[in-house]
């Protein structure tokens, strides 16, 4: 296992399309790194460069303290999992495992013990003799993690390994890495667009746009404490609330104002230092559904976010509410029973521990 | 629902064997003609199938002293104009496909445009380069003339093969270990097998019957090709369309038993993409 | 970073013009000899580039009395193969690929095996064909043997493409309210234009340039096309390799300025599949 | 609008797969069914016999109380929305929309300004001149529903048309098709593998199972009252946990016992006369994860089912802990911020409410 290190990485296509902005970033050795962001930001060429399937255009990438800028890919000593498995059609399961080996002139009992050793861990003992086109998707990746596993490479490179299968099938197998990466204490690095798979299966997210680093953290780091109001609704299932309100400081107090009231930050959070520069002026507040509360009683009952009801989705273990208000539509999540009709007027009140303040110019965190 | 399926099998079957009859019917005829003694091919009025079934016209073809000769030239030269052919096309298509060169996409165009071109035009030019090169009259001049012939072709089809092969499993055979002459040799050839066959099916053929060339670059008996040779029998025997079917029939009996066997490769080759029933 | 670009620019500009140049090598020596006045090309020490340059050749061509009414049975023969061959194996394709019928599997098969017979074993028979349906030496019997070669290869590259058409989308129009020739001509034709283009050109030219059948079943010098015509001048004018280059120049012409104009489509049409940049 | 009814529908292919068993449904004037099931089920076949794209083998299809079985797809007055869109590549989006009405011989300025009209509702004015290939996925999926929706079809027949955009989009999506229903009043029929989009969408689901109608039901209903165990564990995410439990009665109470206590299902839904017949068998118990509840402060605390953390998923919103019980692996969701350490012992309760129970043999639903 190893470390990989990417400095000031520039990666500019034949055709000129610069697709990635000088990236700097370290996996440390065992860590289980992903790469989120949408279709396009640059992920998979990330990834492709550290494999060596791609050159690099200026920057330097370091595996294992070595750097490997000139390295071809067979002596970067990774391996890879392919978002379509890229399994050898016309091998069977075992040459298919097999062949990395016998291609590094590894002896044939050695070579037998450890496919037949790597097919039990991920039990797929009983498809080996078959062809690839025999066997369902799970099982071919399955068939594809084997492959990369049996190498026992510094590191294992992972292109949306889970994008092809079934959501049933899907939640099963994040299952089934978390548990191999546990239990090989492997250096991974994993790239997707599925927030879900990085929120469960990252030690660490790197949050791409448009081939420039947004933010380098934990999971909850990044929910918690997103650095721009792109990872904020990038991150999370419905996405944050963002609306313009405007930051007033009266009797000592921080008070995101809007036109039916306002709301006060705690002191505990709102430094007055810190956000005094942003004092007067409008700023961009983000609430995520889970931390704002929704009131049917009484449409008159006191200070809230007044809107009216547009649409309930209902998925069983919850319920989501989409309310129209003077800010555009908010999303609020409730309990799965709650009745909420279509149109009625509600009022909408925030959790002041969880609101996030954004630059609106910068889109830049400032609490 | 048991009488409908045996309906649509009767059917199928009539219509299969219809088809089949139009499409192969010069090859029956052919086939029927050199069964024939001669005063029932020319007469006033020809029958499909033959009176008296005879061999006479094998006999006498096989007795002619230089049939064999032309047979074995071009199982000779059509066998290593299909070896050298599959080879080189195999390693053009790879380097157009998968490897960054400059002017790659110019080239591939340039093999289209090539394929393209009536063969006619290059008789004149070719015979003088191989006047040049004192190749005249040589099998080896013909080989290499194929060559340039079925080249683009080849590279051609095995492009557009290859093409349909995603890039990734060549990018996990380089991460396995692979050299690219090794990704050519143990992953995309033998993914690639159905076309591989083709091409080398195609090719052979083509230099198995090819007429102009041969014409134009052999001067010499020893070095005839069937094609000539049958164009030669025509000459001699000019009436006697028994025994230019019969030799037309030896001609192309390797043919039909080759294409026969590898059938189900060539096809599935050739299919590129298959319409897939919904669930 | 400026320089390098300028540098593979350069690079590429230089490896594409050597490419070309060999691959149109024969061409260019055909077009300098025809170029070259008679005493530069029977010589003991020939020069590529002529030293007088001359139009005598492609005068002397044009003066020869037939050679023009060659050029129009060619264009003739050509044209109505092309038409007839694209329409008829558009509609041959689109019920292989789309419509169910006994026997479908089977036919699309054999169409394949009709490309892979070699022309030259059927002459015979089709020239029976002709003589007994009295179309001995006409262009009408030329037109239809070149559409029985023209059509499997023609029916083949047509349903390859077809297959990588999405049926939904016939589905779609189909539910639009088209019926199935409205599918054909509304959706797939447009489509499949590349493919259309290509089948279109590859006909044209076979037609233009074949020279086997051509020479069997046409017999009087009006109804020679220019394939023969270049033979029978050859007869005429032995030696006379300038006027034979600037005759084949005059018959790849059209060609070529018709391949130039259509090549856009043509590569489109045969890469079936790209190989996708990841993002 | 009008309704569609199948009856006894059998679906058997060329190559003799029997892909739809007895296929009897009602979809009524102005409902949205969404057909949902693995893939594989059949779903979209059903979809295809509606569209007339297939023929029945046995059976008959009804629209708007016309029997179709011999009715061409173009003469059926029905639109369909294809999973890949199947949007004429050759013709502008304009083209595209219009090519329906036009085979219909609709006069110019009509045709025009349905076109337009439809157009502006689906927000995709400024794209009219551009060709497929020029737009985004979330874009042409918009063309798509304008091709199906300016032809004011009987019934809308709509096969996974989010199932080709990205997560982000299809949470836009399945909002805007909501909307869409609700303003048009249209027949819908939509088939997903995608149960969230089943439960916020549909007004009922018909669930599938290899060509069988396993359960027909509001969403609520498929949520909350599974006819089988197939369907209690296709629905929901992470799915209910099902386990094998003894069915007893002690001084009046039923009883479910397990290794470890029991859990007394609540009088109200027990009815004795009703669950006599599985009395002291054993039966399968499911719960789901949001009735489970999880107890990590003293092991010995009393009552409830012990186990060890095997794993955590935190979502951010939420959190799943898996733990393993004596009854297998068991999915509990938990608020996101709970502290929960790996390999530590724990004791799970269940809601008594919530429990469903099924027969072991036939796993058809008893409570």
């Amino acid at each position: 296992m190893a470390e990989v290190r990417l400095v000031h990485v520039h990666k500019v296509f034949d055709n000129g399309a610069h697709v990635l902005h000088d990236i700097t970033m370290e996996v440390g050795d065992g860590e289980f790194v992903v790469l989120l962001g949408p279709s396009g930001c640059g992920k998979t060429t990330v990834l492709r460069l550290i494999a060596g399937l791609e050159d690099i255009t200026t920057g330097e990438i370091f595996i294992g303290g070595r750097r490997v800028n000139d390295v071809p890919p067979k002596d970067r000593d990774i391996a890879m999992v392919f978002q379509d498995y890229a399994l050898y059609p016309h091998m069977t399961v075992y040459e298919n495992i097999a062949f990395g080996l016998r291609m590094r002139g590894m002896a044939r009992a050695e070579l037998q013990r450890r496919v037949v050793d790597t097919a039990r861990v991920l039990d797929i003992l009983d498809l080996l003799q078959r062809k690839p086109h025999q066997v369902s998707g799970g099982e071919r990746q399955r068939v594809a993690l084997a492959r990369a596993i049996v190498r026992e490479p510094k590191v294992f490179l992972l292109d949306e390994p889970l994008s092809n299968l079934d959501a049933k099938l899907r939640g099963h197998m994040r299952a089934e890495l978390h548990r191999l990466y546990r239990s090989l204490g492997a250096t991974i690095i994993y790239v997707t667009h599925d927030q879900t798979e990085a929120m469960t299966l990252g030690t660490r997210i790197v949050v791409l746009r448009d081939g420039v680093v947004q933010q380098v953290d934990t999971p909850r780091g990044v929910y918690e404490k997103p650095v721009n109001t792109f990872v904020a609704s990038f991150i999370g299932t419905p996405p944050m609330n963002l609306f313009p309100a405007c930051l007033v400081q009266e009797q000592g107090e921080f008070l995101l104002r809007h036109q039916d009231g306002g709301l006060a930050l705690p002191a505990a959070k709102a430094s007055a230092a810190h956000l005094r520069p942003w004092l007067g002026s409008t700023v961009i507040a983000g609430i995520r559904p889970e931390h704002a509360c929704l009131h049917t009683a009484s449409p008159a009952m006191g200070k809230g976010l007044p809107g009216t009801v547009e649409m309930v989705e209902r998925t069983g273990a919850e319920s989501f509410v989409a309310v129209r208000t003077g800010y555009g539509s908010m999303v609020v999540r409730v309990p799965p029973d709650l009745p909420v009709s279509l149109s009625s007027p509600v009022l909408l009140t925030f959790d002041a521990e969880h609101v996030h303040l954004f630059d609106a110019g910068s889109q830049m965190r400032i609490l | 629902m048991k009488t409908r399926r045996l309906t649509t099998s009767v059917i199928q079957m009539v219509t299969l064997s219809a088809v089949t009859a139009v499409l192969l019917f010069p090859l029956l005829l052919t086939l029927l003609t050199s069964l024939k003694p001669a005063e029932e091919i020319i007469t006033t009025a020809p029958a499909l199938f033959p009176r008296h079934w005879t061999l006479d016209n094998y006999r006498t073809l096989f007795a002619l002293r230089d049939f064999p000769r032309y047979l074995w030239n071009s199982l000779l030269v059509a066998s290593l104009t299909a070896a050298a052919t599959t080879v080189i096309a195999a390693m053009a298509a790879y380097a157009l496909v998968w490897m960054r060169f400059p002017g790659k996409r110019a080239m591939g165009r340039s093999v289209f445009f090539t394929y393209m071109f009536p063969d006619i035009l290059l008789v004149i030019p070719l015979f003088m380069v191989c006047y040049e090169l004192a190749l005249l009259d040589t099998r080896t001049a013909l080989v290499l003339t194929y060559l340039s012939l079925s080249l683009p072709f080849g590279i051609w089809l095995l492009k557009s093969y290859f093409e349909s092969i995603p890039v990734s499993i060549l990018e996990a055979a380089r991460l396995d270990g692979c050299s690219e002459f090794q990704c050519l040799w143990k992953v995309v050839l033998p993914v690639a097998m159905p076309a591989v066959a083709a091409v080398a099916v195609l090719t052979f053929v083509m230099g198995w019957s090819e007429y102009l060339y041969a014409n134009t670059l052999i001067t010499t008996n020893a070095n005839r090709t069937i094609a000539i040779g049958l164009q030669t029998l025509a000459g001699y025997h000019r009436t006697d369309y028994g025994l230019l079917a019969a030799a037309g029939i030896v001609m192309v009996a390797p043919v039909v038993v080759f294409f026969l066997a590898v059938q189900k490769y060539l096809v599935e080759g050739l299919a590129f993409s298959t319409t897939k029933r919904p669930e």
